[in-house]
């Protein structure tokens, strides 16, 4: 059974070794870690992701982050050129397509050369591990920015051994995130293990002086998930991390939609982490937060989209994010072109500077959330460390398996699949079938207690009616959707 | 009673809309037949034979559509399911494209339905109620 | 002097004679009472401003308007139903140009010719008073929603008689807020006199059984201004109608910035016009309230035009107010065009929409920010009726010549000019130069002590400088405008 | 001592540019005379007239500048003024246009410069000081 112990240096090694076979670009010299080191070492701060954080954090601003990636490499760094400077993002992104996410790196050489044949990207991001480090130092050079490889691949470690080599100071996943809602059948040992790998990795550079950033993948299916949840996904992923050697953690949580319920989960999730990686002994770590800007369907409208991407831009400012990911007016219709994405970037960025001195202060409503949410992720946390006997690595795997975790809407077969949320009448993210979810009577009937007022209010059922509307609800312009044939009130 | 065969095609894993298409079927009276996210051509297909569908309902989503769709009419045939009807539908190319051009591109590869993005599922339940006579 | 006083019928209907020979089409016979009530009370409910506010409120949803208006009839009937389908509007304007404003209709009959001729509006709004009843019917029959007069008319006096009489539901103005932010050197006595007059018609209908809506205009100059201040005159201009027999009103504030000072000017809006009418004996005065998104210079990028429109739409619908006036991503180049007018209405629409059951509840921050708000207005309405020896008509002239009211940035002579507005560090509007502003030494302590804070945080004094900072800072694209030569922090 | 005139054209009250302008100029060394806003063509080159100016700061900003602004130049000629300087700015036409075309068209109306909206009035004055010789 998978533990959370760091791994030892031998079996990393061995490990390592098989790795970089797996696709030929895995035999760089570059990727020999006295060269690796050296061009580590180089990055000057300005481009380095951990040590840019650090600094919006202290400055209490919400930089800005758009998703982006092509299957062509001077396609892919024209865009992120052009993201940089007409769209003023203060971070770059290379999002991964999905063949390279599922190691399927002849599907992805074949899209790169159907691209070129195309003149377009048939492929939904940027194949890193085809261009190697010589490829993607390119990306790393041609830039002013820190770079960071976003994608969903639940084994990242070419990957991982890939990008670091190359300049790119941060790494987004994890073991659970990248499993849960990106696989089907893969074992959560297994990504937990991979993970570990490119954790250690991290922890490594660390060690040679090298502050790497490491970013748990937060928003998981972007579908009504209540904070407690992601928050526990993510603290469990901050702490795997920190036990492999890494030190500058940034943890995630994507937009819900009520706005008290959103900035109620953005201190929360800074507070408990840190809370946390303290009581289990990880005293060194930085923690840094970002706000997915709302993950789930999005109206066809383009300027409705704008309106939707600001409005998150108020709560995530007011929240005091220190990184916000950015969505695009093209986001229901398919990968945005580069002027849509920085459309997007720049509606974000005047928010987030227009609001930099402002922070939204406590009130009843603020504080009673913020201790439902400490209440949920504690009581999952201990349902983890109960079955996992005290280790968090195990017991996480145990607790998905007996469903007291469990992730709304995730394709994986690892995961129960028995819980529900449904949003209650001030369009908070509430549970209304729990599964076997680790939560005492107290905690449930309050979930309960609040959809029932809902369901007084519109006169119906409290059912998985009501899921399927609040699914549909954002892309249709509402955030509690509405029983078919109810007249919304809007004129 | 209608068989229908679902699914998410390729390395794709959005399965948000595949949940809801499954619960919006059933609920209409169709027997669904739900092979979920990251299913291959071949998934499909086996699942139709052996469940003797009368259609199948390809969701990507994932913007690989184009490449993962590619010959599936041509497989139907060489396994026998000569008259299967072919629904498309989700995001399935990269980027907004015109969706008049896209829809002609999946009709050539012998699809009998493409839908754009964020389609009702209930509105294409009336198509799919009437070419299968329901 | 002039005195809050309902006019005597004879006296109106003699000065009536009067202003209906100002223009030609001041002699139609659709304007004889007789028929316009008919016509008035052929009005369905959803086409009446003042009712479907009332709805608006009690249902707690944000509706919105645009402004938008060109000089040609077919054009301007095109526009509004543009707006009204692509735009999704929840109101309509009839933004008036301003010849008409200054009541040259000779001038704005030659921009009419004009424009017929260049194909373009030449004229920055309609022209109703050339136009008459017979073409103001033409625009209110050939849309589905409510339609107002929105100007900024010193004497509007043949205007409104010829907007209500074609069917238009709601009037803008005020004898302040259409004079000192609108003019140079009329008097104030004579503007209070002029919209007695628009308002005491308003009240004539009341009398026959119809519901019009009349809106002081709340944003004055836009630029700076204290909530305190354009509350005073939001509700010294609600008696101001509600003497003459005005029962519908809505109460206008425009957007500072500062999140929390915004909720605050809203919540206290409401609350102190509904609490001064009653004090003066006017109990059944409907009321409700108008957010202007941000009224001050735009920034020139269109996308960020969008994130300040989105963000203020937040604003607006967590502080409920009843109404929201948008702006659109063209706002700093000119006249918007009909698609970008739309946009701006979509992302407002659905931020409205999606907060629809959200609102910003007490917190320490808000409390305080509403009490001091409190505190001036009482101080400022206090001051007015001292002067005006308990006649707050007489009293607000009064006090304009005193300086005890006194409005930044304001064009007109009859305002002292005196005061001077900047932001304190966290961007709420406060005073640095009181002039002979009516206010105690502990509210300008409280004023001081903010200002000091920044001056300390930013190291500079706390001057002029700062207002002209803070007047060119949201343009640039932040809130708190910063010492030349100092960095932002932004990336 | 440089002379100019300021101030806001036709029926137009748009007054914090025009305050800003004032101070900056000032600030600047130059000696500013402002007439405020609503201010017609004849207020302009009666202040010319009246204290020696050597140029004319026009700002229009709520559209009607390109009604407003016309046969100025002929008027400040025939009452004299041969060599005075004419500078506009602000949103001096109706809605979102081109401004190459917008400034040849005031160019053309006999403007020595032309500048489009939100110009940063301290790189204007660079211009003027330029063009004054100061
Ligand atoms: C939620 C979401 C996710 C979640 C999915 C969680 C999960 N496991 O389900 C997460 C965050 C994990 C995710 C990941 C990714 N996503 Co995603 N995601 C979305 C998003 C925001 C909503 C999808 C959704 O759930 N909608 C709600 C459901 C109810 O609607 P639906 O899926 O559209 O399905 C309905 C209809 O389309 C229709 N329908 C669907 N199929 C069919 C078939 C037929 C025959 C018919 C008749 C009808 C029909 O009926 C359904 C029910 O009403 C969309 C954008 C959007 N729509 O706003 C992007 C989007 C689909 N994702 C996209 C991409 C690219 C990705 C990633 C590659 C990451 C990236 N580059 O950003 C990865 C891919 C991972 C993988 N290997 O598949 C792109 C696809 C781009 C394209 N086609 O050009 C989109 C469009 C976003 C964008 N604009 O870039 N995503
Ligand atoms: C604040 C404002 C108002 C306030 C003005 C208060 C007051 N009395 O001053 C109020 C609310 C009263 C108002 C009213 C109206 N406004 Co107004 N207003 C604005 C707004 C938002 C900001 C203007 C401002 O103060 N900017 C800040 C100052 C510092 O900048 P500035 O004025 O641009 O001036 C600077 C530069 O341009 C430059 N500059 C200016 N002049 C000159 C001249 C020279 C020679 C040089 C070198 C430089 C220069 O230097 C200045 C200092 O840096 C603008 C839009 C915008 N810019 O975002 C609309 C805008 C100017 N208004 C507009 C309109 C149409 C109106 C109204 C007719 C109402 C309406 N239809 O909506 C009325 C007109 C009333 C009238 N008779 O004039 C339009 C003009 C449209 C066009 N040209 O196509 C604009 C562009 C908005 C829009 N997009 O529709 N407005």
């Amino acid at each position: 059974m998978i533990k959370n112990k760091k791994i030892p240096w031998e079996s990393f090694i061995e490990t390592r070794a098989q790795i970089l076979k797996q696709w030929h670009t895995g035999a760089s010299e570059a990727l020999d870690f006295e060269q690796s080191i050296a061009y580590l070492k180089s990055v000057p701060d300005h481009k380095n992701f951990a040590k840019k954080l650090r600094l919006a954090k202290e400055a209490g601003v919400t930089l800005i982050q758009p998703r982006a990636g092509v299957a062509l490499l001077e396609e892919h760094i024209a865009l992120l050129k052009y993201l940089e400077t007409a769209g003023e993002a203060d971070f770059l992104p290379c999002t991964i397509d999905s063949y390279t996410r599922h190691n399927r790196y002849q599907n992805a050489e074949d899209g790169i050369t159907e691209s070129r044949k195309a003149k377009r990207s048939l492929l939904n991001g940027f194949p890193a591990v085809n261009y190697g480090v010589e490829g993607c130092k390119q990306v790393y050079e041609q830039v002013n920015l820190p770079v960071q490889a976003r994608h969903g691949t639940p084994d990242a470690r070419l990957l991982s051994e890939i990008i670091h080599a190359s300049g790119w100071t941060s790494n987004e996943g994890g073991g659970i995130s990248y499993n849960i809602p990106y696989a089907k059948n893969i074992g959560l040992e297994d990504t937990i293990r991979y993970w570990q790998y490119c954790d250690r990795l991290v922890g490594f550079y660390a060690e040679q002086g090298i502050e790497l950033n490491r970013e748990p993948y937060g928003p998981l299916t972007g579908t009504l998930v209540p904070p407690s949840i992601s928050h526990t996904i993510a603290i469990i992923e901050a702490i795997l991390a920190a036990e492999q050697g890494v030190k500058n953690i940034t943890v995630g949580y994507g937009q819900g939609g009520n706005v008290i319920q959103d900035i109620a989960a953005l201190q929360t999730l800074d507070e408990l982490t840190n809370y946390y990686l303290k009581l289990f002994g990880y005293d060194d770590v930085y923690i840094t937060t970002v706000f997915h800007q709302w993950m789930g369907g999005f109206p066809a409208d383009e300027a409705k989209s704008m309106g939707i991407i600001a409005m998150a831009s108020t709560v995530a400012a007011l929240g005091k994010a220190t990184k916000m990911i950015t969505k695009t007016p093209h986001e229901s219709q398919g990968i945005p072109t580069k002027e849509a994405n920085a459309e997007g970037l720049r509606a974000s960025k005047i928010v987030t500077q227009l609001l930099k001195e402002q922070r939204m202060r406590s009130s009843s409503e603020l504080n009673e959330e913020k201790a439902m949410i400490k209440k949920e992720v504690n009581a999952l946390i201990y349902a983890c460390l109960n079955v996992g006997k005290g280790d968090l690595a195990e017991g996480v795997v145990e607790a998905f398996k007996a469903g007291f975790i469990d992730i709304p809407f995730a394709p994986s077969e690892m995961n129960a699949g028995k819980i529900l949320p449904a949003r209650d009448a001030s369009g908070k993210i509430r549970i209304l079938e729990f599964g076997n979810l680790a939560f005492d009577a107290e905690i449930k009937q309050f979930h309960q207690e609040r959809l029932k007022e809902r369901g007084t209010l519109e006169n119906r059922e409290v059912s998985f009616q009501m899921t399927i509307d609040d699914v549909y609800a954002v892309s249709e312009g509402v955030l509690v959707g509405k029983a078919k044939g109810e007249m919304y009130y809007e004129d | 009673m209608n068989t229908v065969v679902i699914g998410v095609i390729g390395a794709d894993v959005h399965a948000v809309g595949n949940k809801i298409i499954e619960h919006v079927l059933n609920e209409q009276g169709f027997n669904v037949v739900n092979i979920g996210v990251l299913s291959s051509q071949e998934d499909f297909i086996n699942a139709a034979i052996e469940t003797d569908a009368q259609a199948i309902l390809v969701s990507s989503l994932y913007g690989h559509g184009e490449i993962d769709c590619k010959y599936m009419r041509e497989k139907c045939i060489e396994a026998g399911l000569t008259k299967i009807k072919l629904y498309v539908g989700g995001n399935i190319v990269v980027g907004k494209q015109d969706f008049k051009e896209v829809e002609q591109r999946f009709k050539k590869m012998g699809f009998n339905r493409v839908y754009p993005p964020g389609t009702n599922i209930e509105r294409a339940i009336k198509d799919i109620k009437g070419d299968l006579n329901v």
